[in-house]
């Protein structure tokens, strides 16, 4: 097992592990920075959505990667969070004040949330997420006088300064944002905060025992979490430029789930790998219902098969990709083999390539079953 | 005033008296060791006085003040910290996190401030960091300083629980079974770095312990437990030669 | 001051100019010489793909039927549909993806509300139209004066409130009613239906009675009908879709409860009365066409629905018909707009004011230079031995002031 | 008093759907501690297979229920086995989100093998009604009723008197001991997951009188979700009285409070009850041991 010589104790927690990663983090923030210059507004939008979700992945790290609590309500957050910057920002509060604001009030909300988190585990905190969250829908559908109930609200494109942000401005927005988002998660994991919260994930008894107020934690894991998830709600209502009750439903909250589940519980890089899957899968999937069927067609042409032949494979291929319902049929079959065979999400697959190329050409096969169980049983 | 005593300490679970009225006092400095059979109720006791359950009667004291309805983080706030029989690391992380969480007692920071890491936070995480390299120095773990606990084998655990617990700076340890499940060589060492731990570092310990050679070596004095019920208090010798500690391993 | 003023003046200019439909206000794409490209996105795999579905299945053989017959000015329909699943995120990236790498001419006939909003701004940033969406939502025609682009957008659904007003008024002067009631969907579809209940009581002088609401997908209306029943209406307009329709009706007839009921376009199907059977008989409803039968058909609906068996291997339904009917109108009058085909001429041939007419038997739809919601009338019709007949047609609530 | 009886009656109907559901949930949470949220969607698949059925086959509908009730039961274990048993001891949070893909998939395959229109499909019990004094019982509430206290009857037979049951029961209780007592573990689950699917299916079965049988039935399952959490999550009859509070809480809010408190009731007495009691009603209070 190596180990790194230490030469003090300063760098216990350094940002960057090495030299080399300073430098590629370095090559994908200019990278990001170039962006709107080069690539179309169409990628653009994507890379804004993967941002947005990113920051959500982020929150829901803190909360079940980090601390061990589930929530399946996060949709609720994220509603907050929008709700309270159409609202601020109909009311002429400028964007600087309400972003933040956005996430505080959230947090409160968060909080809220977090207190019946100190007796409940397992399925029932999850489920008691899921209630708040449909609790929620049921406010914002209701509340007319503020939310507009289910004609939902139109945001005007935000403005910084008196400058309107256009499509480049407010992706630049959202890169600052959701890097200030993954710094200042950083920063909790490798404080005194952050190793609290893992402690309260992997023994609550032990936690205690070591003098951390498990319930405090806790309801901050859950504020800050939710704060986050606000933020990201509030770069969502611009985005959307309308929301509307049904826009923040159980499926959404699964959606964030799911980022988290598919890019990594444990690391703040498999929230980011479950961003990119969560909003690429779908345009992937559209480039290859486009894409199948001429490929078909030139291999088709390729073998010199009789014309019958060739017109009736296309036609069953187009049948195929054509068959309304397909992409979840898909979509859900991709989640189901990615969780059997990548139980360690996205981040697992990326260090055991990265583990492979370090030691290549010595690597041999490593199993690829996940070595314990984060979420204990609950049957205690 | 002793440094530390339980007074008529009872705990019942149902209709089971699992602790009964038992009293002793540790004096600072010493090795106090509680023995008995299986089901005894040594770690009920154990959790009774760390407060992870809480006791149907009686009192506990420590350094004169009454912390027998203190919740468990506040027992570890006061310098009180603990092991477990069954070791209850923080498996899926690293050697040196495992033993900075046992430093949350010294941290001062709030969420606001770790979050922008001022200087404060980055002032304590290095005097954090020097405190566990030193705890590391002395039950020689640093080569296992950045290894995840769940890839450690058993034995190496069980010192880190130690270390762990050593990390909060206590003024009193409790260890629960130090010795189950290791082999006689780290039995041994066990039994070292117990010694060391209440010479070197002045820790007060109060141990429950199965393995009687370790029992003898390292303790100033002696508790032996039956069914709840205190039978014989007294150096090792004295306790093992007691007619009834005799009757009770033997079964009879 | 001078820098200012010539500023504005070249605004003013430029405003003047933009104004004259000759000159090139809008962009225009996807049209070569053979081909035409317009872009769709529908929910096929979510809450309404049964909505979704057969209105792609419908516009899939209108494109169909339009290329076999010689496109359009020569050039042949190119229709990529995309899957929205009823999410406005997934809206946003297909409608950007449509635009920027199908290069669509317009987007025709996208499905729902909040999927067409939160896309909007996006067709109209690129200059591009957005025809026919398949949702009454008042933002899809409505016009802004100060906003050139407002212009892109034309609609010929005939919005869910004016066809629950419509019905309400013709069942209430019709039958002497006096205590209507609603249950509606709570969501923005059933906000339509409730605003149009309250307009056309106090149109009437008729003080409004419960109002009573359900989320979409629910199961049970046992309390929803028994408030109803004990307010004693004697009218209940049902703001609901097919499914939740036929559960209010059923619970009724179980609790011996036979009101009159009145529905609007979402249930004005024959799925109502194949589903609710004897429940629904009586019941009357208010919709853009009329309502056709596979085995009575005649003339061009009955084609339309062999070569829709034909291409699908299942009958079409009133659904189907909405996808049919859009891409119909947008070939009817892109052909208008002439060879030279931009988004200005077909403006230009939209707001001309000549009329397209379905096959379906629908009211007349135009759009003129100030009103883009194509149809202002609507048909009724009342369920009678199992099937919808019709007893008025193109009529309007606003008709008779 | 006559509209409250009314209402008690359609809630309770509505309660024992909602209770058949959860009992699914709570077979499966008992042996495998996995919560099923494909457990609605399987429902759904078998209200699906009784059109095919009933209505396709133009099969009897007593013979219907028999064979579908059969070919979920295989369906079941299929999923089990698919699905759920190459993920054994995964973290529970990655199986919970294995059951959604599940549940995703089976949507899909409904929508392209059924079509996406509402079905319907003839029972005895549609549109029956029969009257006491002016209380009005339809005969479609009152199957329900019945058939679910005939269900938890034969399913608590099966757990007290037959070896299979027993040995499923001991699974459940602790997986290693039952493995060692020469039980075999795997095939338990899948006959657990088999039972699941088969009172999924005469919920959905039973549901098909009083709504229509369509892509969205599955959403019911998240409705049940409160009921087995109600009813602790491991206790078959607390699911079922899990559900039929739900059911009763629902039907009476909708009568008599304002508007929107229906659709919400049910988690709000969800809440209520979990700030109360952390484990349900009927749920044990264990503490861990270290």
């Amino acid at each position: 097992m190596a180990h790194h010589v230490r030469t003090g104790y300063g760098d216990s927690d350094p940002l960057f592990l090495s030299k080399a990663a300073v430098f590629w983090y370095a090559v994908l923030l200019a990278g990001l920075i170039a962006a709107p210059y080069v690539i179309e507004p169409y990628y653009l939008s994507q890379l804004v959505f993967i941002m947005i979700y990113a920051i959500v992945g982020v929150a829901l790290n803190i909360l079940s990667g980090q601390a061990g609590q589930v929530s399946i309500g996060h949709a609720a957050f994220l509603a907050i969070g929008a709700y309270f910057t159409a609202v601020a920002q109909k009311h002429g509060v400028p964007l600087v004040l309400y972003l933040p604001l956005a996430g505080v009030f959230t947090g409160i909300a968060g909080y809220l949330v977090g207190l019946p988190a100190l007796r409940l585990h397992g399925i029932y905190l999850a489920i008691a997420t899921l209630a708040f969250a449909f609790i929620v829908e049921e406010i914002i559908a209701r509340w007319e006088s503020v939310t507009h109930g289910n004609e939902g609200l139109m945001l005007p494109p935000p403005s910084l300064f008196g400058w309107k942000l256009g499509t480049e401005g407010f992706y630049y927005l959202c890169l600052l944002v959701t890097v200030l988002v993954i710094l200042a998660a950083i920063n909790i994991i490798r404080s005194s905060t952050g190793r609290s919260f893992m402690a309260i994930r992997d023994s609550e008894t032990a936690a205690r025992s070591m003098g951390i107020d498990t319930a405090s934690y806790k309801t901050t894991a859950f504020a800050l979490s939710a704060g986050i998830t606000g933020i990201a709600g509030a770069l969502y209502a611009h985005k959307m430029s309308f929301i509307s009750p049904e826009m923040f439903s159980l499926a959404v909250s699964i959606d964030f789930v799911m980022i988290i589940i598919i890019g990594g519980l444990v690391s703040l890089r498999g929230a980011v790998f479950g961003a990119i899957f969560m909003i690429m899968a779908d345009p992937l999937l559209i480039i290859l219902k486009d894409k199948v069927p001429v490929w078909t067609d030139a291999m088709m042409h390729g073998l010199f098969l009789p014309d019958t032949v060739t017109q009736a494979v296309q036609a069953g291929v187009l049948r195929v990709v054509n068959a309304p319902g397909l992409k979840s049929l898909i979509f859900g079959i991709i989640i189901i083999v990615f969780i059997i065979y990548e139980p360690m999400g996205l981040d697992g697959r990326w260090q055991r390539v990265k583990a492979y190329f370090k030691q290549f050409p010595l690597a041999r096969q490593r199993s690829a079953r996940p070595p314990r169980m984060f979420l204990k049983s609950e049957r205690r | 005033m002793s440094f530390f005593d339980v007074k008529n300490l009872t705990v019942k679970f149902g209709g089971l008296t699992a602790v009964d009225n038992v009293s002793f006092g540790i004096n600072e400095g010493e090795v106090f060791t509680i023995i008995g059979p299986n089901g005894a109720g040594k770690t009920t006791l154990f959790n009774l006085i760390s407060r992870l359950y809480t006791p149907s009667a009686g009192q506990i004291i420590f350094r004169d003040e009454d912390v027998t309805r203190l919740s468990a983080q506040q027992i570890a706030g006061r310098g009180i910290a603990r092991t477990f029989q069954n070791i209850e690391l923080f498996e899926s992380a690293s050697t040196l996190q495992n033993l900075l969480v046992g430093r949350h007692r010294h941290s001062t920071t709030r969420a606001w401030q770790d979050i922008l890491r001022t200087k404060k936070v980055r002032t304590e995480e290095v005097a954090h960091r020097r405190a566990a390299e030193e705890v590391m120095d002395v039950l020689r773990l640093q080569r296992y300083r950045d290894t995840t606990i769940g890839a450690l084998p058993y034995g190496v655990r069980k010192v880190i629980e130690v270390a762990r617990a050593l990390c909060v700076g206590p003024t009193l340890l409790l260890l629960d079974e130090p010795s189950s499940g290791l082999n006689v060589e780290e039995t041994n060492a066990m039994a070292e770095w117990i010694l060391e731990i209440n010479r070197r570092l002045r820790v007060t310990v109060l141990m429950v312990e199965h393995d009687m050679s370790l029992v003898t070596r390292v303790s100033n004095r002696v508790l032996a437990l039956n069914y709840g019920k205190m039978m014989a208090l007294g150096t090792a010798a004295e306790v093992q030669g007691h007619p009834d500690v005799i009757a009770a391993y033997l079964g009879t | 001051m001078t820098s200012r003023f010539l500023l504005s003046a070249a605004i003013v200019a430029l405003t003047g100019l933009a104004a004259q439909p000759a000159l090139a206000q809008f962009k225009t794409q996807g049209v070569t010489d053979t081909e035409i490209v317009i872009g769709t996105h529908m929910d096929l795999s979510g809450p309404i793909k049964s909505w979704g579905v057969p209105a792609s299945s419908g516009m899939k053989l209108a494109v169909e039927q339009i290329n076999a017959a010689g496109g359009i000015n020569g050039r042949k329909i190119k229709l990529i549909l995309e899957d929205d699943s009823y999410d406005p995120k997934k809206a946003v990236l297909q409608t950007q993806k449509l635009i920027e790498l199908d290069k669509a001419f317009s987007i025709v006939s996208a499905m729902g509300s909040a999927t067409t909003l939160a896309p909007m701004p996006l067709v109209q940033g690129a200059g591009l139209t957005h025809l026919f969406p398949i949702t009454a939502a008042e933002f899809t025609f409505k016009m802004d004066p100060a906003k050139p682009e407002d212009r892109l957008k034309f609609n010929m659904f005939s919005p869910y409130y004016d066809t629950m007003r419509l019905g309400i008024k013709y069942v209430m002067e019709k039958n002497g009613i006096k205590k209507p009631c609603i249950v509606y969907q709570d969501d923005e579809m059933g906000k339509n239906f409730t605003d149009a209940y309250s307009d056309q009581l106090k149109d009437l002088k008729v003080p409004e009675a419960t109002r009573v609401s359900f989320k979409r997908g629910a199961t049970d209306f046992n309390s929803q009908v028994a408030r109803m029943k004990a307010d004693g209406c004697d009218l209940v307009a049902l703001g609901s879709v097919v499914r939740e329709s036929v559960g209010i009706v059923t619970a009724a007839k179980k609790l011996g409860w036979t009101p009159l009921y009145v529905v609007s376009s979402p249930s004005y199907v024959p799925d109502l009365h194949d589903l609710g059977k004897d429940a629904t008989e009586g019941i009357f409803g208010v919709g853009q066409t009329e309502i056709f039968y596979p085995d009575t058909a005649t003339g061009k609906v009955k084609e339309f629905i062999e070569a829709y068996r034909k291409m699908f291997g299942i009958d079409p339904n009133l659904q189907s018909t909405s996808g049919y009917d859009g891409a119909m109108a947008f070939a009817f009058y892109a052909g208008l707009a002439g060879k030279n085909l931009t988004t200005d001429s077909l403006i230009g041939a939209m707001e001309s004011g000549k009329v397209f007419e379905d096959i379906f038997g629908g009211a007349p739809v135009s759009f003129s230079r100030d009103n883009h919601l194509g149809v202002s009338a609507a048909t009724i019709g009342q369920i009678k031995n199992g099937r919808w007949v019709t007893i008025a047609k193109n009529q309007s609530y606003k008709n008779e002031k | 008093m006559l509209d409250f009886t009314q209402q008690l009656i359609s809630g309770v109907a509505l309660g024992c759907v909602y209770g058949l559901i959860a009992l699914g949930f709570v077979l499966i949470y008992k042996a495998t501690e996995v919560v099923n949220f494909a457990q609605g969607e399987i429902m759904m698949l078998g209200a699906f297979m009784s059109v095919t059925f009933v209505t396709t086959l133009g099969l009897n509908y007593w013979l219907s229920f028999l064979l579908c009730v059969i070919a979920m039961a295989i369906l079941g274990a299929i999923m089990e086995r698919l699905v759920l048993r190459p993920i054994l001891g995964y973290p529970q949070f990655s199986i919970v989100m294995a059951t959604i893909g599940l549940g995703l998939v089976i949507r899909a395959l409904v929508g392209i093998i059924w079509g996406t229109d509402d079905l319907r499909i003839e029972t005895p019990f549609t549109d029956g009604v029969f009257t006491i004094g002016k209380l009005v019982i339809a005969w479609d509430a009152l199957s329900i009723i019945i058939a679910t206290v005939l269900l938890c009857a034969a399913l608590y037979a099966f757990f007290r008197y037959t070896r299979i049951g027993i040995a499923m029961q001991a699974t459940s209780q602790n997986m290693l001991a039952a493995y060692y007592m020469g039980i075999p573990v795997k095939r338990m689950f899948s006959l657990i997951w088999s039972l699941s699917a088969m009172v999924a299916c005469a919920a959905g079965i039973l549901l098909a009188p009083i709504t229509l049988i369509h892509a969205n039935l599955g959403f019911l399952g998240i409705k049940a979700f409160p009921a087995a959490v109600l009813g602790g999550f491991g206790s078959i009859p607390g699911a079922v009285a899990g559900g039929i509070t739900i059911g009763i809480v629902e039907s009476l809010s909708g009568f008599y409070l304002p508007e929107g408190f229906k659709d919400v009731a049910a988690y709000v007495v969800l809440l209520a009850v979990l700030l109360w009691k952390p484990q349900g009603l009927f749920g044990l209070n264990a503490a861990k041991k270290v």
